[in-house]
């Protein structure tokens, strides 16, 4: 499938047979893959507003759109129609009408409180109403789960491309010019990566306040540091290749050189790093949810999960513990596996041992 | 009474595009006291068959098929693990191409050649630096005291080749393998170490197995050749019959593909057409057959066998060449 | 804790004064007709066994490092009160080391009579010179102790030894509670030698004091041991009587809650507090309570209450509109958020004093009413709602503020409180501060609302809160910038008014006026103590005095050898005690209170427990 | 002889030798030393001596892959040095360089098509569908099939590589050829398919070759004229034919001996000479080769001995005991190793 898109060159292409081979790596990125495109489409898959609603012969689309209660002739409990429709109780009052509503399978967006069904204050036990339970405040831990795992991979994935962007552009640099404008910035790098980096995000969290962004950037920060290293030595030992001198003797532009010889050629060992990188992203946005400096509330995140479940309070609440301890468990397995069968597949030793 | 005898080794190899068939029913005498030397191109198959006679072929990926390498009427293939490193050293030792890979480099010489010394004769560390120090200047190494304080990257190419030697040589074996001992060498560096092995083998009366893709080298220092293509041995002769009465037509014709002193290019070197096979799929029958001019429909067909065709001289093709003498 | 009573301030006196001299025209004041604090029957001896959350940095009471746990209950056993006390129930004032006293009319002088059985833990009598030093001491800068010294320098014009046991304290200003402002608690002359070298030497040693018990063991990090003075001079006095009952007091050092229960069931501790309703309600499900070897006991009291909830700035636009804060006021759901996650276990607060005699008993607050907020929002202008469900007016400004909040315990509240908004049109954005930071930002007005928790003492401070005086600064604790003639009006009769009538009437005008100014929506309080102890730990019948912070305010408990020696058999014999099925406790009458104003407010009916 | 197509004069190229956290230098390696040569349109001029000598150097030099320190390379009347970078890229299509290692000179990323069609895409030379047909011409040339075009250099061997290697030097026409090691990675059997491929395509094209080499078989075939480096220096340039059959620098001789016989009766003929390449970080004084030559006298270390004219006309050796030697070293016949 991917052959068709790009035109890739046989090693790779070979490399990427050899990863469908390793079948716990591909099933792994197939599960990935499903699980994140999933987390995606979380708002279709846990939310308190239904994906279609048909009344009075028109199609209505709320998921991503506010209708007020009037708009399906709903007051709320107070006498406005103004309100937010209640789609659960609107699909009581549909019943034996032509109208009707498709809710997603989990009814509850992650942030809702489901109170007043339950006698006893949350967390409640997962029930056919909320399939893992709710939290603390009464949150479904399913839908919040769906989400979190969104918020942790679009943060991840964005981290880790923005992390090798930055350390691909620098480590590039520094390879290819060398000389003091490399022991300039590899010094700089030491020197960088010396700050414990956790501490330093933790600081950056107390004076400013956390937001998604502000999260990718204090990470960002550190995430390229690791990178640079790799980019260097690779540019280093590519550029020494004579294919460049070659390319050079031709009259080739630096540019030229970079992006056409040693780019594609220095990038492999940064994709071995990839899936473990993304691990490392995840495992760091849950840390600091953890630690309490991560997403703002009322944001859904693993984090805060575990952080719930390990209140003295909570104990013996295992729905609260197992679920985040599941996801985490899961994703890193997963990727632990994808990362594995990339570098297996990507190891030149097989080709190397014996021509 | 051949000291080593390797018989119908096969030696295959897995890899990422198939098996493949890197050595394929060679058979070698290696006599006492005399050099044997296996010329071929890269991939024919020589170094991995003096890897077997080592037992040091990587397995995964490589795996020895079938044959049997016979030591003093014993199989080392068969050795147990245990007796190994008492057979690597004592009875055959070997020297590799090369020198800048093979000497650990945190190390200091005395260090290493020490412990070997230690590990194989029990002496103490005097003794043992001692030896080592009869050893390197055996090896023709100027001012050995110096140098056993060396680390081997303060030490050029023939220097850390000399003390291979020297390091191989120092438990006396009966046979010593040598792959390549002088291609990652300067020609003149090159013809000292030659030079010294072969002054070594004389004095120790040890048998010598060299593997080069040089005819020079062959010329200079073997007894009797053998003549690989594609993990085949197509022809085998003393050095003498080989190089004045050759009858394979790839023997002949990588004599021939080497310029001769005094030609000049308005001759055209005769050469051989087309390049090595992939021995993942060999060609059927004789493995040269693709390539050989005097190719016929029998050739692509039947593997030929090594045949006698004269005292102490075999050769594998249906169709051999005459004798030019 | 009792140290903020310092921090009143009172400031205009222009009163002169008597001559001191001639004591015999003078009407001397003792009390000894307020009810005992302690129980008749309470029984002296045994080893009563506690926990300290941490080991103390210092055994000191004065100079650095003495406001930590350790040093309030250390004052409490070594009797580091005072002179006279508030009667912790009927809060009048009672003798303590003195044994008169007179407050002569300027209302900054008074005379006190020291008592002569007074004795030091190490048998040295304690006489006129260990106040005059004292007051010297706690001036000292060698002591290290800026907080005493502020107190001294603002407070305490004199401290003069009329005989060996009169001594006459005269304050800078004149006060209507002087007892309270002029007032402090004698230091050992005799063994105390005030150098440079004192904060150090003093470290560790346990001081010599005044009251029943002084340190006689410790061990860094594990424990520290209290051990009662035979014959203690204080057995005599009437209000005495049932206090300070173990013959050994042991605080154990656990400095994880978790911990601290499990050792309790296993019976190494005699009492816990239980601090969260979650674990009140749900983790009381262990043997022990069920066997009756121990008792729940939720002991109603009445405790100052601080400012507590959610504090709009009024510099901002948005907040500057009072329609637009009442409204909010009816959005705030307290029963929701009470019943869903906080076990229906805390009460509501209306009065700004609440706690204090000057609460104003008849304020019902802001019921939660999307009816009547809308209302107000409509009349603030905010009319329709926007695409997303938001409130917005003409302008197209939506009701949305960002609410900074410094600590995370109260997230979850925060965010089922948010999502009530949300439904009523008002979108809250929630902030998390380092509590620094926040604080700060309060003190900048650099805010639009912020949760805030303030402490409160026995005497009100309205001052400080909400006169005009700070509106024009920042950095005060006038958050609001709020400022208004009448208020000022009331806090001025308050703080100056010698007729306690008129001042409670004018706190009661105050506390009203701020309730329609809709300052804060008001949080909640928890005005009990709850505790688990077992059955060889008896208290009084009133259990515990009526204004107190912690259980070990007044150390009137004791152990029952009877009861310990039951104890013992049944738990060996694996046998139930008789059921004490009795758990709230409510002797002054606080709880039924409370009950009567939330069910005049409409709120639901509790959870049966 | 017409005005020489390349003439190199005084090349000098130092290179520093640097250590330490801020890479303070701390010596220098003398690659090339005060070479100077040249070479006529047409012609080969094998450049031979050991590894470190500096001849791959001096190659580099030349087309400007490495900065000389000083010199100057008079390419058909302009001095390369002195050109600036874009004035250079320029004339590069004229300069072409074909490398040792075939598997490294290859991106491993690029199809066969691709790299050959590179330096015209670089010299921006036509259009697509014209460049592709240069390319199918070259590979034809070169003995490689066009329907090659897009596999990946793994794909093919050493000779194939080294085929491509050439077709893509050549894609630009130039006028001059650096071949820097071309044979020495490659099989015995391969290396005279591709000598014979490199001469016929330098009759064809009227090409002019400076072939770099160790390997002195492969030189005295391919050369009209010699060039033997010692340390960074030229200490014998002459004919093919003078310097093979009269060298007249002890090295020359030492290296000529030191090939190996390819005659096993002509074994033991000749004895190594002795000791090692010195360092070229610190060459030693006088005539660098002293330490080894057999023929050294204590002259020999106190000056640097010129490049001065031998017997035969354009033979020039520098050695100052070169008359006295010359009958020692006088070469014995060429004995062939086959009838």
């Amino acid at each position: 499938m991917i052959k068709r898109f790009f035109r890739l060159n046989p090693i790779t292409r070979k490399r990427l047979a050899k990863f469908r081979q390793l079948k716990r790596g591909y099933y792994s990125l197939l599960i990935l893959i499903c699980l994140t495109i999933l987390s995606f489409l979380s708002n279709y898959l846990a939310n308190s507003r239904p994906i279609i609603v048909k009344y009075e012969g028109k199609f209505y689309f709320p998921t991503y759109r506010f209708f007020p209660g009037s708009t399906f002739g709903q007051e709320d409990e107070y006498g406005f129609d103004d309100s937010e429709t209640d789609y659960r109780k609107l699909a009581e009052t549909f019943k034996g009408t032509d109208n009707w509503l498709l809710m997603p399978p989990i009814k509850f967006n992650p942030y809702e409180n489901d109170f007043g069904h339950y006698d006893i204050p949350p967390p409640h036990p997962p029930d056919s109403r909320h399939y893992l339970g709710t939290d603390g405040q009464g949150r479904d831990v399913l839908a919040r789960l769906l989400y979190g795992l969104r918020i942790s991979m679009l943060f991840s994935l964005t981290l880790v491309c923005g992390g090798m962007v930055i350390g691909v552009i620098v480590g590039c640099a520094q390879g290819y010019f060398g000389g003091w404008f490399d022991l300039m910035t590899q010094r700089l790098v030491e020197i960088w990566s010396t700050l414990p980096f956790l501490y330093v995000v933790i600081l950056l969290a107390t004076l400013y306040k956390p937001s998604f962004t502000m999260l990718l950037v204090a990470l960002l920060l550190f995430e390229w540091l690791g990178i640079t290293y790799y980019m260097r030595t690779e540019m280093y030992r590519e550029k020494t290749r004579e294919y460049v001198a070659a390319a050079r003797s031709m009259g080739a532009s630096n540019f030229r050189i970079i992006f056409l010889h040693l780019l594609p050629n220095a990038l492999v060992p940064i994709v071995t790093l990839a899936p473990f990188a993304i691990v490392g992203g995840i495992l760091s946005l849950t840390a600091l949810d953890f630690l309490g400096y991560g997403l703002p509330a009322p944001t859904a995140s693993w984090g805060e999960l575990v952080d719930q479940a390990l209140q003295s309070s909570n104990r013996g609440k295992l729905w609260l513990s197992l679920s985040p301890f599941v996801a985490i468990t899961t994703t890193l397995v997963l990727v632990t596996l994808i990362g594995e069968s990339i570098r297996e597949a990507f190891d030149p030793k097989p080709y190397a041992r014996y021509r | 009474m051949a000291l080593l005898s390797i018989r119908g080794l096969k030696v295959h190899f897995q890899t990422e595009l198939g098996v493949n068939q890197a050595v394929d029913g060679v058979s070698l005498d290696v006599e006492p006291g005399r050099t044997l030397g296996i010329v071929g191109e890269s991939g024919c198959g020589k170094s991995v068959t003096a890897l077997s006679v080592m037992r040091l072929v990587p397995c995964p990926p490589g795996r020895i098929v079938s044959g049997e390498i016979l030591w003093n009427d014993r199989d080392v293939l068969k050795l147990p693990e245990k007796e190994l490193p008492e057979f690597r050293g004592r009875e055959v030792a070997m020297i590799f191409q090369d020198p800048m890979t093979s000497l650990n480099p945190v190390f200091t010489i005395e260090r290493l050649m020490c412990e070997v010394i230690v590990r194989r004769f029990g002496v103490g560390k005097v003794e043992a630096r001692k030896r080592a120090l009869a050893a390197l200047t055996t090896v023709g190494i100027p001012d050995p005291e110096t140098r056993l304080g060396s680390y081997p990257h303060e030490l050029s190419g023939g220097m850390k080749q000399r003390i291979l030697i020297a390091m191989a040589l120092l438990c006396e074996p009966k046979l010593l393998i040598a792959d390549e001992p002088t291609t990652a060498l300067d020609v003149t560096i090159q013809k000292q170490i030659l030079h010294l092995m072969k002054d070594l083998q004389q004095k120790n009366k040890m048998a010598l197995l060299l593997i080069t893709h040089d005819i020079g080298v062959i010329a200079e220092t073997c007894d009797d050749v053998a003549v690989m293509y594609a993990g085949r041995v197509v022809e085998c002769a003393s050095v003498h019959a080989l190089f004045s009465h050759n009858r394979h037509p790839y023997t002949r014709g990588l004599f021939n593909s080497v310029p001769k002193r005094g030609l000049s290019k308005e001759t055209p070197l005769p050469s051989i057409e087309g390049s090595v096979p992939s021995l993942l799929n060999p060609p059927k029958g004789c493995r040269f057959a693709p390539r050989c001019f005097r190719r016929q429909d029998r050739c692509t067909v039947d593997d030929p066998q090594l045949l006698p065709v004269a005292d102490k001289h075999t050769v594998a093709c249906h169709f051999p060449l005459e004798d030019p003498a | 804790m009792k140290r903020i009573s310092f921090t009143i301030l009172a400031s205009l006196a222009l009163l002169s004064s008597v001559s001191a001299e001639d004591l015999s025209a003078i009407k001397w004041e003792t009390n000894n007709d307020e009810p005992l604090i302690g129980s008749e029957k309470a029984i002296r001896g045994g080893t009563f066994t506690d926990s300290l959350p941490s080991y103390p940095l210092t055994f000191r009471l004065y100079g650095p490092n003495n406001n930590d746990i350790f040093a309030n209950w250390s004052r409490e056993y070594s009797l580091d009160i005072g002179l006279v006390d508030r009667h912790p129930t009927t809060d009048k004032f009672i003798p303590i080391m003195a044994t008169h006293w007179s407050i002569q009319p300027d209302n900054k002088t008074i005379y006190f009579k020291l008592d002569p059985d007074a004795r030091w833990s190490d048998g040295e009598k304690i006489t006129a010179d260990d106040y005059t030093f004292a007051a010297e001491f706690l001036s000292n800068p060698k002591i290290q102790d800026p907080f005493a010294a502020q107190y001294m320098k603002d407070y305490i014009e004199s401290v003069e030894k009329i005989d060996d046991y009169t001594i006459k304290v005269v304050g800078k200003k004149p006060s209507w509670r002087p007892l309270v402002d002029y007032n402090f608690a004698p230091l050992p002359k005799h063994c105390t030698v005030v150098d440079d070298k004192w904060v150090e030497r003093e470290n560790n040693k346990p001081p010599v004091v005044q009251g029943p018990y002084v340190i006689s063991d410790f061990k860094e990090g594990e424990y520290v041991r209290f051990k009662r003075i035979p014959n203690w001079w204080g057995d005599k006095k009437r209000y005495f009587t049932g206090m300070f009952n173990p013959d050994v007091i042991n605080l154990r050092v656990i400095t994880n809650d978790d911990l601290e229960f499990d050792l309790f069931k296993k019976h190494e501790l005699d009492i816990f507090r239980v601090m969260s309703a979650r674990q009140w309600e749900t983790q009381m499900n262990f043997d022990a309570l069920a066997n009756g070897y121990v008792h729940r006991k939720r002991v109603f009291t009445e405790s100052p209450q601080g400012l507590s909830g959610i504090i709009f700035n009024l510099s901002t636009p948005l907040f500057q509109n009072k329609d637009f804060r009442k409204g909010l006021q009816h959005l705030f759901n307290f029963d929701e958020v009470n019943k869903e996650i906080m076990f229906n276990a805390y009460y509501r607060q209306y009065s700004m004093f609440t706690g204090t005699p000057y609460e104003n008993h008849d304020l019902k607050g802001y019921p939660f009413d999307p009816r009547k907020a809308r209302e107000y929002l409509t009349k603030a202008g905010f009319t329709k709602r926007d695409a997303n469900g938001i409130l917005e007016n003409a302008k197209g400004e939506k009701a949305r503020f960002t609410l900074n909040y410094p600590s995370k315990s109260l997230e979850p509240h925060l965010t089922v409180i948010k999502n009530i908004y949300k439904k009523g049109g008002v979108d809250i954005n929630l902030q998390l501060l380092e509590p620094g930071a926040a604080f700060n930002k309060l003190l900048e007005r650099a805010y639009e609302a912020s949760l805030v928790n303030m402490t409160a003492d026995f005497y009100p401070d309205p001052h400080q809160y909400f006169s005009s005086e700070f509106k024009p600064m920042k950095q005060n604790n006038n958050f609001w910038g709020y400022g208004d003639p009448e208020t000022d009006k009331l806090i001025d009769i308050y703080r100056f008014d010698m007729d306690e009538a008129k001042r409670h009437d004018a706190m009661m005008k105050l506390d009203a006026k701020l309730e329609d100014e809709s300052l804060l929506i008001q949080f909640w309080q928890a005005p009990y103590l709850r505790m688990l102890y077992w059955d060889n730990i008896q208290f009084p019948d009133q259990f515990l005095p009526k204004r107190i912070d912690t259980y070990t305010d007044y150390q009137c408990f004791w152990i029952d050898p009877a009861r310990s020696e039951k104890l013992e058999a049944a738990m060996k014999a694996g046998t139930k005690l008789p059921a004490d099925t009795v758990i709230d406790v409510d002797p002054y009458g606080v709880q039924k209170k409370l009950m009567q104003s939330a069910s005049a407010s409409g709120a639901p009916a509790q959870l049966k427990n | 002889m017409s005005a020489p197509l390349l003439d190199v004069r005084n090349v000098l190229k130092r290179y520093p030798v640097r250590g330490g956290v801020f890479g303070r230098t701390r010596g220098e390696v003398h690659a090339v030393e005060d070479v100077s040569f040249t070479l006529a349109k047409g012609e080969t001029l094998g450049l031979v001596g050991e590894s470190g000598c500096g001849k791959s150097t001096l190659g580099r030099t030349i087309i400007r892959l490495e900065e000389a320190n000083s010199g100057g390379v008079n390419f058909d009347g302009e001095d390369l040095l002195a050109l600036s970078r874009k004035e250079l890229f320029e004339r590069r299509r004229h300069l072409q360089m074909i490398f040792q290692d075939p598997y490294s000179s290859l991106n491993p990323r690029m199809t066969l098509g691709e790299i050959v069609r590179e330096p015209l895409a670089i010299h921006r030379i036509g259009n697509r569908k014209q460049q592709l047909e240069e390319v199918t011409m070259l590979l034809e040339k070169v003995g490689m099939k066009p329907e090659m075009i897009d596999r990946y250099p793994h794909e093919f061997s050493g000779g194939q590589r080294q085929r491509i290697g050439i077709a893509r030097a050549l894609a630009l026409r130039p006028r001059l050829v650096i071949a820097d090691e071309p044979m020495s990675a490659l099989d015995v059997s391969v290396q005279a398919q591709v000598l014979n491929l490199m001469v016929s395509l330098q009759r064809e094209l009227d090409l002019t070759y400076l072939f770099i080499s160790h390997d002195l078989t492969v030189v005295e075939y391919i050369s009209d004229t010699i060039a033997v480096m010692y340390l960074g220096r030229i200490v014998e340039t002459g004919p093919k034919r003078a310097v093979f059959d009269a060298p007249a620098h002890p090295y020359t001789r030492a290296l000529i001996d030191a090939a190996p016989v390819r005659d096993p009766r002509l074994r033991g003929a000749s004895h190594p000479i002795r000791g090692e390449t010195p360092s070229p970080i610190n060459p030693p004084p006088g005539c660098a080769f002293h330490p080894r030559c057999p023929f050294a006298i204590d002259r020999c270390k106190e000056a640097i001995p010129p490049l001065e004219a031998h017997d035969s006309p354009g033979h020039r050796v520098a050695c100052i005991r070169r008359e006295e030697i010359a009958g020692e070293l006088k070469r014995p016949a060429v004995v062939s190793a086959s009838p």
